[in-house]
């Protein structure tokens, strides 16, 4: 094969087709879900369930980039609206845990309703604790084995629990909820479990209001003596006391993998909002005829094309630290590192690149009029969530070092 | 001498602005930015400190104490405060300082007693125009003599707009050269629409457009004597960067004191080099870009040309805010993003310092 | 399909340009950059692996390969081993490339052969000049027809210049467009004077004068045909992005496994985060830069317009290079400073890249 | 007196003293010395000797400016050449440990000569080992007291020791060492002690070859058996098994004193390189028709005006944060964040302001013609000694976290 930077035909068809989706259906509504925070985006909702989950229409026949196709889904819909694609009804990264970690009757269980002919649904992941951050290790969230009923029972509780109203609220969704069944094994006895939606005990306290992404829901979730079969544990119920990343827990290893899977999706995701601002500054300037010299000898450059050539360079080295990351995982090589890489690039590029798009736009790119303070505001949460930059580069560190956690914290 | 300590008045001063922007301003820094809008009672409360009073012509009632150094010592305090709240209770300035300083005693007249009363009274000034390659020296809107009038016609915004806002400074080109013009806000050809920025929410702002705007001569500043527009718009510089080092102080006070309690794998934050090492980062640049802004200050104090420090300083400083912001919002984490703690409001403001001008004088 | 593995055979050169460069240039890095001067037995031994002749016509003897992208392979590879001597055991494609790609056919017959025989033989490109505004696609130096002669004038720096070598490619502007012509080193007219620069100390460069330099018009690249000088700048670009890439690969690898060897208060450096992260980045930025150069040179290889990417790619790879030197610099502490070890030389070799132009062809 | 920017008429007879200096004396011979490095340059050392060191012109019955005062002679004489500021016969660092811990005969015996009529003279300051770094409490180097000949027995070896071969060859010179008199005791056991030059067992084994300072002498040095006086030792003998910063001993707090001392001069060290750069680089954009508009909006500057705006920026923040600090010294204020503030911006600033100066002059910066390439090699010594970029932002965060050092290492 060789190196080879030619998508093929059908990743061009799904990249045009989501782009358009992107043009028609998100960018109209993208300022008044900023603006109406909280609020359900039902034409939105709507389309991407009777419409959008449909996919590309791709022949099927031919080849995809396999997971890098994905991650320029992920880029497209992103370039229309971040927190509009958070809000789709999906299972998410609770499907992906599921998918990883689950049996084939546990995806049949919880998955096939997102394929069904029902109302929009939404899935989720709670992981995040208000004292166990980038901590996994430290999570309090409790889950008991109730030996009379065959149940496990769920104590604690999470936030920032990404689309966690509709999937905890909207019957047929579900929750994957990561809690301990024996608090003395540390992350080995950390176990998720699937909690379907309006399960009694599960109780939604409030959803965040935070900088951007305002469409999307982060949700506090609440569990009290919330109860589930024992059939919802993912992976093994066995406790290893070693750390379960160097045991056979599919369970645990499943979920971790989920963010070596998602770590891309996420900095796709940051590569479609910086993409967003880069591409309308580009547009904007020149309209304002300010062409881009990418011919002219350094020296002569004006600072803003001096920026602008920056800027690219820099949002494409992180597209490219992204396919190569996914491309990875299409070729089943391990790519933990890769991930980060394109994780922690992805998400500073993106804010520094909103960030100058602001600045070089003067008053007019300051202003609510236009959508690129939004999407600076939107960008930022790519240098958080996931993993902070620190999170990342900790783990970039330690593989590169060669040195297990103990040594490098 | 060199010497970098404020004189035992203006320590006496800094401090005293520093307790009512605690008091006052930050608690109401969140709801104001929230609901978009000034708080009357911190209007009359600051106006009652004199801030702005205490810097104008004793013959007109002020303090006679003009000095740019002092008023950067006020800016910072205020604006660690709350940048939105700061721009506000200082808007009378906008009105005052340009005619006190190049004003006709009839404008003196006319505006100063106003601003000196026992109510508080809004001021403003419209430079900046919305266009990404505004000039402050060359602004587009322009105004043409005609017979013993003034038309004005063109675009502005970032205008500072409070609803008791009677009056304003406009600044133009005519034939060419900066001036200032005072404007009516209920002057025929004026059109003001309500601004919504990424920042600065707290501090209602209008974009502005001018056509045809008909003024008796007398309207332009200094009348038929030139004011010093660039110097002002130094002074203008000067005072934003000493409100950016007071928005990058807070983000970064928050982010020492967040650092210091939150733990992570069992040890404060504050203990990680990344962390700690990035704090330092902030807190020198902090002061690095306080000294500029003072610098720029001491020289217009001195009557030395300042536009080049007042430049320099403007721009380390919008470069010096954003970087302790965005950092602020870094420590926090997951934290930092929500609406519930400060850091992502002090980014959102910290980000129009880059294109800001004239939203305050000292 | 997006794919960023090299193919079975590009990664075999890949492998062997690598053992080369780890025991033929890397140890002679120091004494060639102490003493300004390459080494011939280096140059013999890269003549021998034929990773000049590789990339030449067939007809003409050579491999009949060329490839941007293999190129980029191999030179990222050598620039690892040492930056200045990758530079020299290139240099004959100075002198192949541009003839290979756009030469007439009489001028591939006098150039080609004497590049892939039994002895290496030196090429050499100027493009460069010497000005801080320089301007390689609008160079200075100008070609005048005059009658069935071109006369040269102008100036040229950064030109390789191997006591061996013969004939070098000129670049001038003939009617404000890109042409080049063949020169001899001993050409009426052209003075050498040999160069000192900061870094690239082992291979020896000279500013060229050039006063009324007379040639025949079969001197002109191409002959009547007009090369494209602009893709061979890209080529240049992509070429020195991926040598830029190599030096910062080879700065982090002395810093990573310095860190992992230095003790501080009882613990190896690179247990620190300021030190790992520091490291995190440069590996980060090393691979990323590394895609945007190999995405310039596939697009050179898929004969679409690359002046964009090559663009992007040098300019990233540029500030990649000199940061990750720098950093080594810092890891390194006090021992990062003195010319025992390699940091050092690092951080100068890379400084140039702001400045190369055409050192290099893919 | 309140906030004031404007130096004493003292201070500005001094600057331009020394900046003439710089001119006529430092700058003909810069790039001589740089070439050959090692080689003593002897026109620079006898005119200091003979001239250089009688200081400037003031008028003594008016005020300077103090320690700024210092710190503005030496960025105008390392804005001549930071190589030589560093060969200059003087007591350096050697002769402010003496100043700081050392007893008034201790001043007169071994500071005297410094203001002699005899031969130039050097001091110097060795506290680096190979495996002590920034960690002076790894100092391995000994010293034992001999009762019988009441004397003190140096043994180690000493790296990195600027003008340590002047101050270890040169009759009447010195060197400041420190060593450990009870290794048990950690930072308490170590003491310092003054070594007059040429005394037996204290050998020079080497110089280092450079990057950049190339004129200054930064010796090796191996003690064997070297004897000295009882006299000698600076400060307190007895040993502190607490942390000596906390305790009272005038020794190592003195010796400690210094670099809070010390740190403001090489910032303002730092800041006259730097500018030497900068300086040059208007020149000659100048020269080539390019002027920098200071009153032009932001987004039409150039890519180079931009530049230089931020250089003159970065250099104006590190000259200030100087001069605070030295200002600190003169009005007896603790200083030690400030001081490691100047240090690291200022090593950081021109660090990078030189690297660009050689950016923006294009093939010509990166020429031997021009000294340009020779202040960025220069500069970069800004970043490392007296303390890493690293070691001072450790000072600045424990200072500013109110954290001991074993809370942050």
């Amino acid at each position: 094969m060789g190196i080879d930077f030619q998508p093929t035909s059908n990743t061009e068809i799904s990249r045009a087709h989501f782009n358009r989706i992107a043009h028609e259906q998100m960018r109209p509504i993208s300022r008044k879900y900023d603006d109406q925070e909280h609020d359900l985006p039902t034409e939105w909702v709507d389309f991407w369930w009777n419409e959008g989950r449909k996919g590309a229409p791709v022949d099927v026949s031919q080849p995809t980039d396999g997971f890098v196709t994905v991650c320029i889904q992920a880029e497209e819909l992103c370039f229309g609206d971040a927190g509009l694609y958070l809000r789709m009804p999906t299972p998410a990264l609770g499907g992906s845990a599921v998918s990883a970690a689950g049996t084939n009757e546990q995806r049949e269980e919880f998955l096939s309703a997102f394929r069904g002919s029902g109302h929009p649904i939404w899935g989720a992941m709670a992981i995040t604790e208000s004292s166990a951050g980038s901590d996994s290790a430290a999570i309090q969230a409790t889950a008991d084995f109730d030996e009379a009923s065959r149940e496990w029972v769920l104590n604690g509780t999470k936030i920032f629990c990404t689309a966690g109203e509709g999937a905890s609220q909207v019957e047929g969704g579900f929750v994957v909820v990561w809690a301990t069944v024996d608090k003395s094994a540390g992350r080995g006895g950390i176990k998720s479990f699937v909690v379907p939606a309006r399960t009694p005990g599960m109780k939604l306290v409030g959803v965040e209001h935070k900088l951007g992404i305002r469409a999307s829901d982060t949700a506090t979730l609440v569990f009290e003596d919330c109860r589930v079969p024992e059939s919802n544990l993912l992976g093994r119920r066995d406790v290893k006391k070693r750390d379960p990343k160097q045991s056979g827990d599919k369970g645990f290893k499943g979920a971790m993998a989920t963010f070596d899977a998602s770590r891309p999706i996420v900095a796709a995701m940051a590569v479609g909002v910086g993409r967003a601002a880069l591409d309308f500054l580009k547009e904007e300037l020149g309209r304002q005829g300010v062409t881009i010299r990418y011919d002219a000898p350094p020296r002569e450059l004006t600072a803003i094309e001096r920026d602008v050539i920056e800027m690219e360079a820099e949002l494409q080295a992180a597209r490219l630290l992204t396919w190569r990351a996914a491309k990875m995982i299409s070729s089943g090589a391990p790519n933990s590192l890769e991930a980060s890489m394109a994780k922690a690039k992805a998400g500073l590029a993106v804010t520094q690149i909103t960030q100058k798009a602001v600045e070089l736009l003067g008053p007019v790119g300051y202003s609510n009029k236009l959508l690129v303070e939004k999407w600076m505001r939107d960008a930022k949460i790519n240098d958080i969530y996931e993993g902070t930059q620190q999170i990342n580069q900790l783990i970039i560190a330690r593989r590169i070092l060669d040195y297990p956690s103990a040594m490098l914290r | 001498m060199i010497d970098f300590d404020p004189t035992d008045e203006q320590a006496l001063v800094r401090d005293t602005v520093r307790q009512f922007a605690s008091n006052e301003l930050r608690p109401r820094a969140r709801p104001c930015d929230e609901a978009s809008q000034l708080d009357r009672d911190v209007l009359g409360a600051a106006h009652e400190l004199g801030l702005v009073a205490n810097a104008l012509p004793e013959a007109y009632g002020g303090g006679g104490e003009l000095s740019a150094v002092t008023g950067c010592l006020i800016a910072e305090e205020l604006a660690w405060g709350d940048l939105g709240l700061a721009l506000g209770v200082l808007s009378p300035s906008l009105l005052a300082i340009p005619v006190a300083l190049y004003g006709s005693d009839e404008q003196k007249q006319l505006l100063l007693p106003g601003l000196v009363g026992a109510e508080p009274a809004a001021g403003s000034l419209a430079w900046v125009e919305p266009r990404f390659d505004f000039d402050p020296v060359r602004p587009q809107t322009t105004a043409k003599r005609d017979g013993d009038e003034y038309v004005l016609d063109g675009a502005k915004c970032f205008v500072p707009w409070q609803e008791d806002l009677s009056h304003l400074w406009v600044v133009a080109s005519e034939e060419g050269e900066l001036a200032a013009f005072l404007v009516d806000t209920d002057a025929a050809g004026l059109h003001a629409e309500p601004e919504s920025n990424m920042g600065i929410r707290a501090l209602p702002t209008a974009e502005l457009a001018l056509s045809s705007v008909r003024l008796p001569a007398s309207a332009r500043l200094g009348g038929a004597a030139d004011g010093d527009l660039r110097a002002l718009l130094a002074r203008g510089r000067a005072a934003l960067a000493a409100c950016a080092v007071g928005v990058a102080r807070a983000a970064y006070e928050l982010a020492l004191a967040y650092a210091k309690e939150r733990e992570a794998f069992g040890a404060p934050i504050a203990t990680k080099q990344a962390i700690a090492f990035k704090l330092a980062d902030m807190a020198t640049e902090i002061d690095g870009t306080r000294l500029l802004a003072w610098e720029a200050a001491w020289r217009i104090d001195q009557g030395l040309d300042a536009t080049r420090e007042a430049m320099l300083a403007i721009g380390k400083a919008q470069r010096t805010a954003l970087a302790v912001a965005d950092g602020a919002v870094q420590v926090f984490g997951g934290y930092g993003y929500i609406r519930d703690y400060l850091p992502e409001m002090h980014l959102r403001n910290a980000r129009g310092f880059a294109s800001f001008e004239a939203l305050t004088l000292v």
